[in-house]
């Protein structure tokens, strides 16, 4: 307990964090601070070359783990399997339509890859080491949920877009899959040696522009709240803050069954926990246009992301640490 | 100068749509169009800019498509079938082109 | 395909005037603008242009707007407002609009 | 309220050219006009994007001028000279603007 | 004497210097040579962070120094008093109008940030302590200047917009006060530790940033000149020449009055001598849109830049070193 | 030939070349991985200014060499003549038109920046000095091969636009002659103090930016490969592949009559043997607008850069060792 409580507060003052709470505020009292589109890219293209790469070398070092395969299925599954537990918590809880509570389900059942990064950076600081191809786990549990959502909608609801080829391969083959899986292989390929060519650009830097890009996604997540909050129920945002809770506990089943170190369990709880906020907006507009954009990013990012940012990667931590006995 | 008369045709769209916008001309035998960026804009679906915005999903782009008056009508349907279930404006004006020949 | 009339005002403006242009078109209860960006430009006050401008003082947008043609003559005086000491310009055109339920 | 009819030429036309179609503008008297960028198109050359552009041989703009109509015609002959071997598209519409004394 | 010569000499021959001559000869020579606006606006975010996060960062470390408060003070009263100076000195030296003589003097009560950034480099270059919280004192000056501007107007001049709410919070929550005042507190609340965790973004790549940025300022400025000079009379330039004096003379008596160190000094002297060229512009475009822009730009960012950043900083900070005694 | 062998291995086993593939193969997979525009320009800002500063630093560091000028003149007959020999060669091989023909010469008469950044890198890994200058000899040979291939026009083809002074101004001053010109000349000046105060801004993280640079470049050629491979000939691909042989072996030539090191010769051959996609095709647009860019685009990006970064280096590298005797 004293555990979670020092590592909570420890993380709530690191300038990442402080960094998006700056945003959120900055947005909600409407200064004009705003970070370009292009650059806020550039640096969402470095945070995902990065972490990728990392992932890739740490797979060269310490071999492939056996478990490795598995974990990607379980991936998979909590992926396509999360929506389903996430649609029907939001028919219990709130009043959304079969549309709307779709789409928000396919985002708890993918993840958001910057949760991802600063629950790794937590661990990183807490000296707790993790299986590198966790950012392979990461990027097999992108696309899954969508289909699952899809599903749902065709199960329950009314006629939707029916999945063509091209909107699978833009689900599939979207820029942030692409570039972890691409960067990952490069890391495993290229190792330690390539690690060692571009370590000051891909290690030092790192932090620095997590905080910068944490600040924008404090803007963003900002302005959403200050637009969006009048789509909110307080059941769909009851629900933001449960789903979290139970994805990551799902995670926590998962990792043990697989038998991961602590490091791996916490990252698996963070994947299930995280919602999407990048991948499945784009693919809810194009597949499901009736649904409501300012319910799903604003539960997304507005109420998931920072409870995961702030209490939420530290529970898991802890309960990680705790359940398989790590330090 | 010898012009011609044109009709301009300008259809806002979110930009995951422009493949598919684009993809239904080239099928109808249009060649020629021209996308510009849009930074931010309100309807009925609530304001929104592009300022910070990590997410593809939430932008839009104006396409322009400069057309001989006679081929605009059958063209008409099948935009309005990839624009139909999402948000954006069609609007069609009247122009005079140099250079005719071209279109 | 069943198109209406409708104008569309277009209105080249400072960035930095353009949330008090809209403030006043949501007063005026125009719900439908797009924001497009701009990289220069010449007029009375001189040739600028985007590049390299690390101040927000001297960027432009242009503001458009496609409203009913009845909505139209009311809402200049308002805009007219704004944007009356500023540098900038007023365009009104004639389109022809699909899905007219929109506006 | 007061407002006048005017020409809105438009020429869609590649970055590069830019500078010389401003300065035959100046030349022949034109002090006002406005760039908007352009984000990508198809013509007669094929299609493009700016996306991950280093080089500014393949981008393009839009030149937009509004002038008097009674200025166009002996204009659009030296424009021409500019954007003759050059990909592009020149059109021209009718619009009424706002404190016509500005042009 | 030789002190100032060499550190001048140190200080024209830096690269951060020379970054800037040649943007300002490459816009004149018309080479189409550009920065991109994203990207100029991402270096100016970066610089804002890292520089507020340092001065929050160095308070931490040496504790609340009992002149805080009063630095913060001295700060206001110069910025809103210097205004006043510059109107009646470019009432008696040039022929501008009311209004354009009130924009102008707004941007010399006002201050640069790049100017500040610039002259803290050459300190530390030099070896020479400053107090941390400079940086809050520098955001504390950027916006009571707007206001005395507009209250000279208001009392010499013609009507001018009321100042209504909405123009008041945007020069008080404009985006560079927002992003230096917030990293100065994450920097204060996180510490050494928090510096730990980002210095190899925020502290090493720093004076590279600066190169470029002043590379892309120097074709700013470039382009101003080339496109401004015909607005600009003798007796407007001679103003942009003399005015720095006058603030640093103030910034000099107001450092001393508190007693601060040789580098405390050297930087109240620097920021009193900057004149703005981002937020009070923005401001008065809004607020005086009759003011000509391109006199104060040119005399902002074409005349009084250049002469602050190669002899002015070299000068002020030999001054204060001989007026504190400091080495 | 064993060192050939492990060269070519190393460098396609690079992060770098890694990172160009990865481009590719997104884009051939009509991923919609793309970088913007604005951060794709930044990084080439940052590149040309970090090669060029460094080339500076080292002349001021090891005196200008007796063979500077001749080098810059040998730079310049290269960059002027070998338009000559790649339009025979193209008349002969292909059915490019006299105007096609002519516009593609340009681009392998004059060089790509980045072929020689991966040149000087490849260098650097495998401990072989060069001359500091070569970098200067690269803005030199920017230039000549457009005046080369406009006379070209007006001695075998149709008429073409006259040579104004207008575009021989945005020849000589175009941005990249510039930059690399003037952060030459700085690093020049301030020499090994200035390369301190920021070497870890264009040292450390030179190589990863490499990276994503080539992911973008990548994308683009991706592009170009899937869209302009129509407008190919098997004749017009045959001299993208032989030409950077013929341009290798002229290079090799010079820096051996220059008595060059090893490094300086290979630096040659390479520089010789890339083919320009930044200036030349803007030039070409607006002096010969009927050429078709899609076939030296498609040459240059798509066939002749690839070849050069992937086996062209090492060879090259090999071959100038063996001749020059070093290593
Ligand atoms: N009346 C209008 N005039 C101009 N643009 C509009 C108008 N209505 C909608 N738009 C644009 O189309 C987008 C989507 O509109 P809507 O489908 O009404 O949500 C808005 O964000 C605007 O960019
Ligand atoms: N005749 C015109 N046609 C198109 N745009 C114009 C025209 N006049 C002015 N503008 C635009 O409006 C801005 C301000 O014009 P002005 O108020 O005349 O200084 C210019 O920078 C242009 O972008
Ligand atoms: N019919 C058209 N409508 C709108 N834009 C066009 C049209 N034709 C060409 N363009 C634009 O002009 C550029 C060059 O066209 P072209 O000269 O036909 O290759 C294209 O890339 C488009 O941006
Ligand atoms: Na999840
Ligand atoms: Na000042
Ligand atoms: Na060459």
């Amino acid at each position: 307990m004293d555990n979670i409580l020092s590592l909570a507060a420890t993380n709530l003052l690191s300038p990442v964090i402080l960094s998006f709470a700056l945003g959120v505020l900055a947005s909600l009292a409407r200064s004009d601070l705003s970070i370009p589109e292009a650059v806020a890219k550039g640096m969402s293209i470095y945070l995902l070359f990065a972490i990728g790469f990392k992932g890739g070398v740490s797979v060269a070092d310490h071999g492939i783990d056996r478990t490795l395969g598995l974990s990607l299925v379980a991936g998979l599954i909590l992926s396509a399997g999360l929506p389903i537990i996430a649609f029907g918590l939001l028919r219990v809880i709130s009043r959304l339509s079969t549309v709307d509570a779709a789409a928000v389900a396919a985002h708890y059942g993918s993840i958001s890859i910057v949760t991802f990064v600063a629950g790794s950076s937590v661990l990183e600081t807490s000296g707790i080491a993790t299986e590198g191809y966790m950012v392979a786990v990461a990027a097999a549990m992108e696309a899954p949920a969508i289909l699952s959502a899809l599903w749902l909608i065709s199960r329950f609801g009314a006629d939707t877009r029916e999945m063509d080829s091209a909107l699978m391969r833009e689900i599939m083959l979207n820029g942030s899959i692409v570039l972890l899986v691409g960067s990952f292989a490069i890391g495993w390929i290229t190792g330690k040696d390539g690690l060692d060519q571009i370590d000051s650009f891909i290690i030092a830097p790192f932090q620095g522009v997590l905080c910068l890009f944490l600040l924008d996604m404090g803007l963003v997540a900002g302005r959403g709240l200050r637009g969006g909050s009048g789509a909110m129920s307080a059941g769909a945002v009851g629900f933001g803050l449960l789903m979290p809770f139970v994805g990551a506990t799902a995670g926590l089943a998962a990792g043990m069954l697989l038998g991961l170190s602590t490091g791996g369990v916490a990252l698996f709880m963070v994947l299930s926990a995280s919602a999407s906020y990048i991948a499945v907006p784009a693919a809810m507009r194009v597949a499901l246009p009736e649904a409501n954009p300012s319910i799903y990013l604003t539960l997304s990012l507005g109420v998931t992301f920072p409870l995961n940012l702030t209490l939420g990667i530290p529970i898991y931590i802890a309960i990680a640490s705790a359940v398989t006995g790590g330090s | 100068m010898q012009t011609h008369k044109a009709k301009r045709l300008a259809i806002i769209i979110e930009s995951i749509m422009q493949a598919r916008l684009t993809d239904i001309l080239k099928e109808k035998g249009v060649t020629g169009w021209t996308v510009l960026p849009v930074l931010g804009g309100s309807g009925r679906s609530g304001e929104w800019s592009r300022e910070g915005q990590v997410s593809r999903a939430s932008g839009m782009v104006q396409v322009v498509c400069i057309i001989k008056p006679e081929r605009l009508e059958p063209l008409l349907d099948d935009i309005l079938k990839v624009v139909d279930r999402h948000i954006g404006v069609v609007t069609i004006g009247d122009v005079d082109v140099l250079r005719a020949e071209r279109f």
